[in-house]
């Protein structure tokens, strides 16, 4: 059996599908933002096993799994400061006890 | 033959810490299960021959990404080690989204005929990626280190305190 | 690398450029500024979006094309929406100025990032490259959890400004995940080739990929169902920045939305015009239902505005024809007005009074009586009754609807317009009816005052003389296909 | 095999022999080195004195400050890197894309500065 | 000329909002100085009229021409009425409104900007303009009910902004669906009526008709939709009283005249009948309400709803007849009748609203009817003028409205017979319920309570008087009013064919 | 069967390296420490066992092996086992792209990937995953603030570290590790001293400062003195292993000295040329000879004799004094390889493992803020500068 797109695709599916599980289900700020984490992999996979597939001769996909690692990174430091930033006044970093306000 | 056995392989290091990291009740095995996640996608790009991704894979989501998280955990509420219910009530809704969504993108992306080209990736993808970056892509190349300097300044700020 | 047509290239990004210089600037400048006078600071980031105004505005007309190897548009609805997000920025910055420096001693940092937003703001209106497109987003969608979280001693910006980057954060990697795929059905990230390219492409894999795709866009712009974060962070942060948010994310927003929409995918492959018309429909009601109980005027004002994004989604989904397009871009900039108006007024009340509550709002006709007047005035805008800003836009999406068939759409339309009534003469009731808790006047800071103006006259020119903006909108509304 | 997969091939192997190479002292050590389960021996080690409280409760924000920068700044420098490989192809106006770049990084690098975000207080 | 007479109040609020608060005098000076320019440029206007002459004193401007629309005035034979009518009902309620204490300035402001709308929504021939003016009067009604009105005001207003609204939306989409069919797409009222867009689009033309019946049915009011009238015209400050019943019902009115009349004439004959059933029921059901009220002012209210339900028993008739030829003459003339009755309501109502506001707001400060009772021989002057202004009300001969409905069933006669002899009917009860009122208030046991009651004072009879006379006057000799509705009407029924 | 062949070389290759780490670079290099800072300090070091004392980390392992695994009490167990192995792994991968030598045509590396350097500070950037879970999992105090300690200053030198190695792979123009060293070899001189046309000698200054900013930094890396603050044993008792015992605790010692070696050896790769021969002229050769002989000569006659420090010095200049005898003899012979590039390759790396030692021995450590400062706001600047001046010369100026 040949190792094709859709093989990398199924696996970046599951990944992004398992992110946001833990996004959906998480209490903790922090372990949302791995989930989220891992749904950007999942697209980072997506774009990388298409750039091998669909477009070879450039490297869009790469360079567009570059800028997302690299918008990863940026969101994981802002986000995590604000969770720091939550814990110094809320003195919790779990979501459902972050509810000052309601509707 | 050996190409299925390694993703095999790649595909459960990546999958299965996955799974400890969205469902661990602790939340920095949770975090340092990451760490093979990202090494298994590292080696799917290998698999892609996307050497040059790769290696900013392992250098910024193993290397410093998880680094922040740990930390932020470390300086939170897993540096005192309490244990804490670390799912909210959502889970069987969430399970359900999770394996719906999976099924949906499953039988979608097996039964679409994506346009697959031939060709071959540029044997040295690092200046295929420079040069990429520096004539077709400058904006995003520039546009990217002003979104580094905001974050940095940005995070900078919330993260200190405001006395 | 054609080295002379990329210099060229140079003179089209000017404003981007010009802004970049006014934002390091104005970083650098505050490490100087001793504190107590960041003002300063802010008077010289409005002076440089100001003057940015002018490279940006003398690029209305220009023949539409792609520059930078074909990253980026120059074409009047680009340009429209960077001017939109300038005047917003010059705007907030200067109804800022008198409050922020009380509450954070970044103030020096806060002027910076609003200013690096605007870039932001303007780059996500050209975008013609997924690539840039998604890092665009992301850059004001970083800024902006930034901006909301900023008051780090108030719990509720705290609160606001995780609440924000959590859905945000979600929402672009499910967007992502969308950018990816359509990347893979196409194999290439601009746009125009992509929308050559999906006239074959599978039409299932392109749903998912859409519907992927107007998560992230979705969020933006707070359309049902994306809109959860927006009384939360409305409410939590700071005022201006809700001001901001509530206009700059959300112009930028559309116009992504639309170039992707409208320049990419061709409806006959997917029917996404059924599908914006049903979720504009849910917003505008969902968010006028869930507005009509709020006592809070920032949550009050967040759920209007998702219902005014419905509102806006009416001229995306009626986008054929003369009057969806220039609709969107007339709407969002009465809007802008109106909205930035009513969130000043806020600001103004929040900083003297220290109070959020719409009944406490009570007697200001006798406190403040211009303030009310004005108050007033953007209310009524935003009911949409005329001769003002928002009536125009209104009048053009609902034309729009008409135009294309969407008489439906139009009756929802309306009919949330009905209710959204009730709320907002609330709000004129609390200032007009109500007896009033004090007599004593309010101050009225300059900086505030000015913004207030320049809203309260943009407010009521649109509405009374608006010709000249209508023909700017539709040469603006050229948008660029291939 | 594509010589790229064949060195990442070898960095697999290299991965899996080593970590069986590094668990195979800690196997021996299980065989041979003796075991007496007293209790005071797994206490942590407090310089003597019986501990108290869990791990950690300290709060310190500089730690994060310093993995923030190191972050914004290690992202920069994975763009250095295909810069560094073809900047001398492409010649003048790549060397002036890379200097704004960093111009405005090091922008943000006095910032972090100045403000005082580098310091350890 | 048209355009001075429209924006004089307007600028003369804009004026006042620019003047110091304390100086009161000044402040009214300034209101009542452009009410009265203002309507006495209109009475200069009609002498200028040319009866028969189509539209005159049009004025025709670029204004948004990117969107074909025009800043469009004009008067004809129907508008030229209603319009003198405005001005001078809005001079009579600021001179009324003289002892007004309460944010005098603001009061001032708002009753000139309401002028401004009114006067523009029966000048207008863009439909654009139109909807704006029609919009621009909810405004200031809303503020008069809400800060200036009675116990309940909040909820008055915002009911009346509520109803409104949802009416003038809808009125909006029915306009913009002519505007999409018209070729070239127009808001011109004129171009609309000539090129009946909607002519060979009955659907369409259904969906308009209804938009536009939605919206002046709500303002009229029609029954079932005019619960908002009650609350509204109790609430309401005097003046405001007056307006709201003298002129913004008439909108509607002259809305199904102006617009759904020519503009949709097929769908309107199609629908004429239902339109009919409900005026019917208007006028039996408003009259009857009307007369199980204790509250002066509401009685006077549900009264306005009867009538107004002959003013529509008359258009609907018309519209029924419309492409017949053998049924021109009964058309127009149920058309006059209507008109006349507009003003004829316009001129008794406020006049009857007035009179509820002598009584309460400086004197009895009640307005049960009950609690009243032989007030006329103690209060002859007001008594007269009640008199006059309930027997016009009621249709008595010789005096205005008895020439309107007289009219109107006429009219309506030759082609609802049935409906119109049911609506004669209601006429017994509207004189019943007048007359029984007369007998409480005026007649009967005198209240002690009341032994101190002045009467009218200069104001009050420099506000009601000329409107006593108007009620006698067109009476008696309503040929001058009648002719210069006649022309307009049969220009309009011709025009249909 | 290809790919079994590939296999068992790489699984050969992969146990003859780790050996080579366990003997040479932790026991070798735990026996060089010991014995220069006894040379530093004035004390004879190891003595005992073996000839002078060589087989004093050997016996020093037997213990460990025989030593009782302690896991502390409500210590994470699995990641407590993990942690060391991460560290020590993440060492011995560096070694994939190290080149030794050359033989023949063919050069002595593992697999010379063509993203050798970026690989290599990937890897070093995962030991820093690995500390902070051996301090975490230990739920000691001291353990997880040396770990905090240590990661904050680990990260704090990967930026300059990484402008070291980018220095290198700019000048170069790739970021193979090979290609590195050819292009050394092709410009005939190391990238410390000379740059490629049309700069050439006068890119000394910028080498210099490249190099020494990659070695402070690699020195930090590594957490040696003078930045060895996380496991000052004196304040933070050791640091992130304070709990660990026996042979995880040799693990963290084999993963620090192995990337230390491993640190020297890419040093020696981006600056001092690799495995080349240095080609000097024979005079050149013949100057260090004389060198050496008059270090030798003052040492002997006068009163320095006496000291205990002398001893060492002698056996360099000695060795020195064969070492550029013996090349002056063969580049006269002209020959153009002397002597093999293995040995150059190890004496280089070696050079640099005592220069480091030396350091450690000398140096007082520093504070945590003057570490800190020392790397965000002398080596981060400088390194981007040096960078961009390079560069700025590389294309600009030398246009």
């Amino acid at each position: 059996m040949q190792v094709g797109l859709t093989s990398y695709l199924i696996v970046a599916a599951l990944l992004f599908c398992l992110g946001l599980y833990g996004v959906l289900t998480r209490r903790n700020a922090v372990a949302i933002l791995m989930g989220i984490e891992l749904m950007l992999n999942a697209a980072n996979i997506n774009l990388v096993a298409f750039n091998r597939f669909v477009a070879p001769a450039a490297v869009a996909g790469q360079v567009f799994a570059l800028v997302i690692i690299t918008l990863a990174a940026c969101e994981a430091a802002v986000g995590l400061a604000l969770v720091m930033a939550a814990y110094r006044s809320l003195e919790t970093i779990q979501v459902d006890e972050i509810n000052l306000m309601k509707w | 033959m050996g190409e299925l056995a390694a993703f095999m392989i790649l595909s459960l290091v990546t999958l299965i810490p996955a799974v400890v990291v969205v469902t661990s009740s602790n939340i920095v095995r949770a975090a340092l299960s990451l760490v093979p996640t990202f090494l298994g996608v590292t080696g799917l790009y290998v698999m892609l021959q996307a050497e040059f991704v790769a290696g900013i894979q392992v250098l910024i989501y193993a290397g410093a990404i998880t680094v922040l998280i740990l930390f932020v955990i470390m300086l939170t509420e897993g540096g005192t080690g309490v244990r804490t219910r670390q799912l909210n009530d959502q889970v069987p809704l969430g399970a359900m989204a999770a394996v719906w969504l999976a099924f949906v993108l499953i039988v979608i992306f097996t039964r679409t005929g994506w346009p697959t080209a031939a060709g071959v990736l540029p044997a040295y993808n690092v200046v295929a990626v420079g040069n990429a970056f520096l004539s077709d892509y400058v904006l995003i190349f520039e546009v990217t280190s002003v979104v580094l300097l905001v974050s940095l300044v940005g995070a900078i700020v919330i993260a200190r305190r405001e006395d | 690398m054609n080295l002379a047509s990329l210099q060229a290239d140079l003179w089209t990004v000017a404003p981007e450029l010009w802004l970049l210089g006014v934002g390091l600037l104005t970083l650098l400048l505050d490490l100087v500024v001793p504190a107590g006078r960041k003002a300063a600071v802010g008077l010289t980031a409005v002076v440089g979006l100001v003057l940015a105004l002018i490279p940006t505005s003398s690029m209305v007309l220009w023949q539409p094309r792609t520059v930078l190897f074909g990253t980026y548009a120059v074409d009047g609805f680009a340009v429209f929406l960077k001017i939109i997000a300038i005047v917003t920025t010059i705007l907030v910055i200067l109804s800022a100025t008198d409050s922020m420096g009380r509450q954070t001693r970044f103030e020096g940092e806060f002027y910076a990032l609003l200013v690096f937003t605007a870039l932001g703001l303007m780059l996500m209106a050209a975008s013609t490259d997924l690539i840039l497109l998604a890092l665009s987003i992301e850059y004001v969608s970083l800024t902006s959890y930034v901006l909301a979280g900023f008051l780090k001693g108030n719990p509720k910006s705290n609160e606001a400004g995780i609440k924000y980057f959590l859905f945000g954060a979600t929402a672009s990697a499910v967007m992502f995940y969308g950018f990816s795929l359509v990347y893979g059905l196409t194999g290439t990230t601009n746009l125009y080739q992509i929308a050559q390219r999906l006239s074959a492409a599978p039409v299932p894999a392109l749903y998912l990929a859409v519907a992927l795709m107007l998560a992230g866009f979705g969020f933006k712009i707070s359309m049902v169902p994306f809109h959860q974060w927006t009384p939360d962070v409305y409410e939590g942060a700071p005022t201006p920045v809700a001001a901001f948010l509530s206009v700059g994310s959300k112009a930028a927003g559309f116009a992504a939305l639309v170039r992707v929409l409208v320049v990419t995918l061709d409806p006959s492959r997917v029917n996404w015009v059924l599908l914006i018309a049903v979720l504009s429909a849910a917003s505008m009601t969902l968010g006028n239902l869930l507005a009509l109980p709020q006592r809070n005027i920032k949550r009050m004002l967040a759920y209007s505005s998702i219902s005014h994004a419905g509102f806006l989604l009416i001229g995306v989904a009626a986008f054929r024809g003369d009057f969806g397009t220039p609709g969107v871009l007339v709407y969002l900039l009465g809007y802008t007005f109106t909205q930035l108006g009513a969130f000043f007024v806020a600001t103004l009340i929040g900083s003297q009074l220290g109070t959020d509550e719409i009944p406490d709002y009570a007697g200001l006709a006798r406190r403040a009586p211009v303030l009310a007047l004005l108050m007033a005035v953007f209310m009524l805008s935003l009911t949409g009754l005329p001769p003002t800003s928002v009536f125009l836009g209104k009048f053009y999406v609902l034309a729009a609807a008409i135009d294309n068939g969407l008489l439906w759409l139009a009756v929802v339309g309306i009919i949330n317009s009905v209710i959204s009534l009730y709320y907002y003469a609330g709000v004129i009731r609390a200032m007009y009816i109500m007896p009033a808790a004090s007599e004593a006047p309010l101050a009225e800071p300059a900086g505030l005052q000015v913004a207030l103006g320049v809203t309260g006259l943009g407010t009521l020119i649109m509405g009374i003389y608006p010709q000249p903006l209508i023909d700017l909108a539709r040469s603006a509304a050229v948008l660029l296909r291939l | 095999m594509p010589k790229v997969l064949l060195d990442w091939f070898y960095v697999a192997v290299f991965a899996v022999v080593g970590t069986l190479m590094a668990v195979l002292p800690l196997v021996v050590v299980w065989l041979l080195a003796p075991r007496a389960d007293l209790p005071q021996k797994t206490i942590t080690y407090e310089s003597g004195v019986i501990p108290f409280g869990q791990a950690w409760a300290q709060f310190n924000v500089r730690y994060y400050l310093f993995a923030l920068v190191f972050v914004v700044f290690d992202v920069e420098v994975i763009y250095l890197y295909p810069w560094a490989v073809v900047f001398r192809q492409l010649g003048t106006f790549a060397f002036a894309e890379m200097l704004l770049f960093l111009l405005v990084l090091l922008v943000g690098l006095a910032y972090a500065w100045r403000k005082g975000a580098l310091e350890w207080v | 000329m048209l355009s001075l007479i429209i924006f004089l109040p307007l600028v003369g609020g804009i004026i006042i909002l620019f003047t110091s608060k304390t100086n009161e005098t000044l402040l009214k000076g300034i209101a009542l100085g452009a009410s009265l320019a203002s309507f006495v440029l209109s009475l200069f206007m009609t002498a200028l009229f040319k009866i028969g002459g189509g539209f005159q004193f049009l004025e025709l401007g670029n204004w948004i021409p990117s969107l074909g629309i025009h800043y469009h005035l004009g008067v004809d034979g129907l508008s030229l009425p209603l319009i003198v009518l405005t001005a001078l009902l809005s001079l009579l309620s600021v001179a009324y409104s003289w002892r007004i204490e309460l944010r005098l300035k603001e009061y001032l402001f708002l009753f000139l900007l309401l002028e401004t709308g009114m006067l523009g929504v029966f000048a207008a021939l863009d439909f654009f303009l139109f909807y704006i003016f029609w919009e621009i009067t909810l405004v200031p009604m809303y503020f008069l009910i809400g800060i200036w009105g009675g116990p309940r005001k909040e909820y008055a207003a915002i009911k009346f902004f509520l109803y409104t609204l949802v009416g003038s939306l809808a009125m909006l989409l029915a306009i913009l669906v002519m505007y999409f069919n018209a070729q070239p797409h127009t808001f011109n009222m004129l171009t609309l009526i000539e090129q009946q867009p909607l002519a060979a689009k009955p659907v369409l033309a259904a969906l308009a008709f209804w938009g536009f019946f939605l919206s002046f049915a709500i303002k009229v009011p029609m029954w079932p939709f005019h619960t908002w009238l009650p609350d509204a015209h109790v609430e309401a400050p005097t003046a405001g009283s007056v307006i709201l019943a003298g002129v913004l019902l008439k909108m509607g009115t002259y809305g199904f005249v102006r617009v759904s009349l020519p503009m949709l004439p097929e769908a309107f004959r199609i629908y004429a009948p239902a339109v009919a059933v409900l005026a019917l029921l208007g006028i039996v059901y408003g009259a009857l309400v009307a007369m199980a009220q204790t509250d002066l002012k509401k009685l006077v209210a549900y009264s306005s709803v009867n009538h107004m339900g002959y003013v529509m028993l008359g258009v609907a008739s018309a519209a029924a007849a419309a492409g017949i030829p053998e049924k021109a003459v009964a058309a127009a003339t149920a058309l006059n009748g209507a008109v006349f009755e507009m003003v004829a309501h316009g001129v008794i109502t406020g006049a009857l609203f007035l009179i509820v506001g002598v009584l309460y707001d400086f004197r009895a400060h009640t307005r049960g009817v009950d609690e009243f009772g032989g007030l006329g021989a103690r209060l002859p002057m007001y008594t007269g003028i009640t008199m006059v202004a309930m027997l016009a009300s009621l249709g008595l001969p010789g005096l205005m409205g008895f020439v309107a409905e007289f009219f109107i069933f006429v009219g309506s006669f030759g082609i609802f017979p049935y409906l119109t002899v049911v609506a004669v009917t209601g006429v017994i009860f509207t004189a019943a319920m007048f007359l029984w009122t007369i007998q409480r208030i005026f007649l009967g046991p005198f209240n002690e309570r009341w032994a101190g009651l002045p009467d009218m004072d200069t104001r009050e009879k420099i506000s009601l008087v000329p409107l006593a006379v108007l009620m006698v006057i067109f009476g008696l000799y309503p040929r001058p009013l009648l002719d210069v509705i006649n022309a307009a009407m049969t220009t309009l029924v011709a025009m249909v064919r | 069967m290809p790919w079994l062949i590939e296999l068992l070389k790489a699984i050969g290759l992969a146990v003859v390296i780790f050996t080579f780490l366990a003997v040479v670079a932790a026991m070798l290099g735990v026996y060089l420490e010991r014995k220069i800072s006894g040379w530093i300090q004035a004390r004879l070091g190891p003595k005992h066992i073996g000839p002078q004392g060589l087989l004093q980390t050997v016996a020093d392992t037997v213990k460990l092996l025989q030593k009782e695994h302690i896991t502390p009490r409500h210590a994470d167990a699995l990641i407590f086992n993990v942690a060391p192995v991460i560290v020590a792994v993440a060492a011995l991968l560096d070694w994939v792209v190290i080149p030794f030598g050359k033989l023949g045509d063919r050069v002595l590396v593992v697999r010379d990937i063509n993203i050798g350097v970026l690989y290599f500070a990937a890897m070093a950037s995962v030991t820093v995953v690995g500390i902070i879970a051996g301090g975490w999992s230990s739920n000691n105090k001291y353990a997880l603030l040396g770990g905090l300690r240590s990661a904050s200053q680990m990260i704090s030198y990967e930026i300059p570290l990484a402008l070291g190695i980018l220095w290198a792979a700019m000048v170069a123009g790739t970021l193979s590790t090979v290609g590195i060293v050819d292009a050394q070899v092709r410009q005939g001189s190391w990238f410390m001293f000379k740059l490629p046309s049309p700069i050439g000698w006068f890119g000394l200054p910028f080498g210099i400062l490249a190099s020494l900013t990659f070695l402070t930094a690699a020195t930090a890396e590594v957490n040696r003195v003078p930045f060895d603050l996380p496991e000052a044993e004196s304040e933070l008792v050791a640091g992130y292993f304070a709990e660990y015992t026996g042979m995880r605790f040799a693990l963290f010692q084999l993963g620090e000295y192995g990337e230390m070696f491993g640190m020297a050896a890419v040093a020696t790769i981006m600056f001092f040329g690799g495995w080349t021969e240095p080609h000097l002229q024979p005079y050149m050769w013949l100057l260090v000879t004389l060198g050496c002989l008059v270090v030798a000569a003052v040492i002997l006659t006068t009163g320095l004799r006496q000291t205990l420090l002398v001893r060492p010095i002698l056996m360099l200049a000695g060795l020195g004094l064969l070492l550029s005898l013996v090349m002056f003899f063969g580049t006269r012979a002209g020959l153009s390889q002397v002597l093999p590039s293995l040995m150059w390759f190890l004496a280089k790396m070696f050079a640099l493992v005592f220069f480091l030692m030396w350091m450690r021995w000398t140096y007082p450590r520093l504070r945590l803020d003057q570490l800190l400062t020392l790397s965000w706001k002398v080596l981060l600047p400088l390194g981007l500068l040096n960078l961009l001046a390079t560069g700025f010369v590389l294309t600009v100026w030398g246009r």
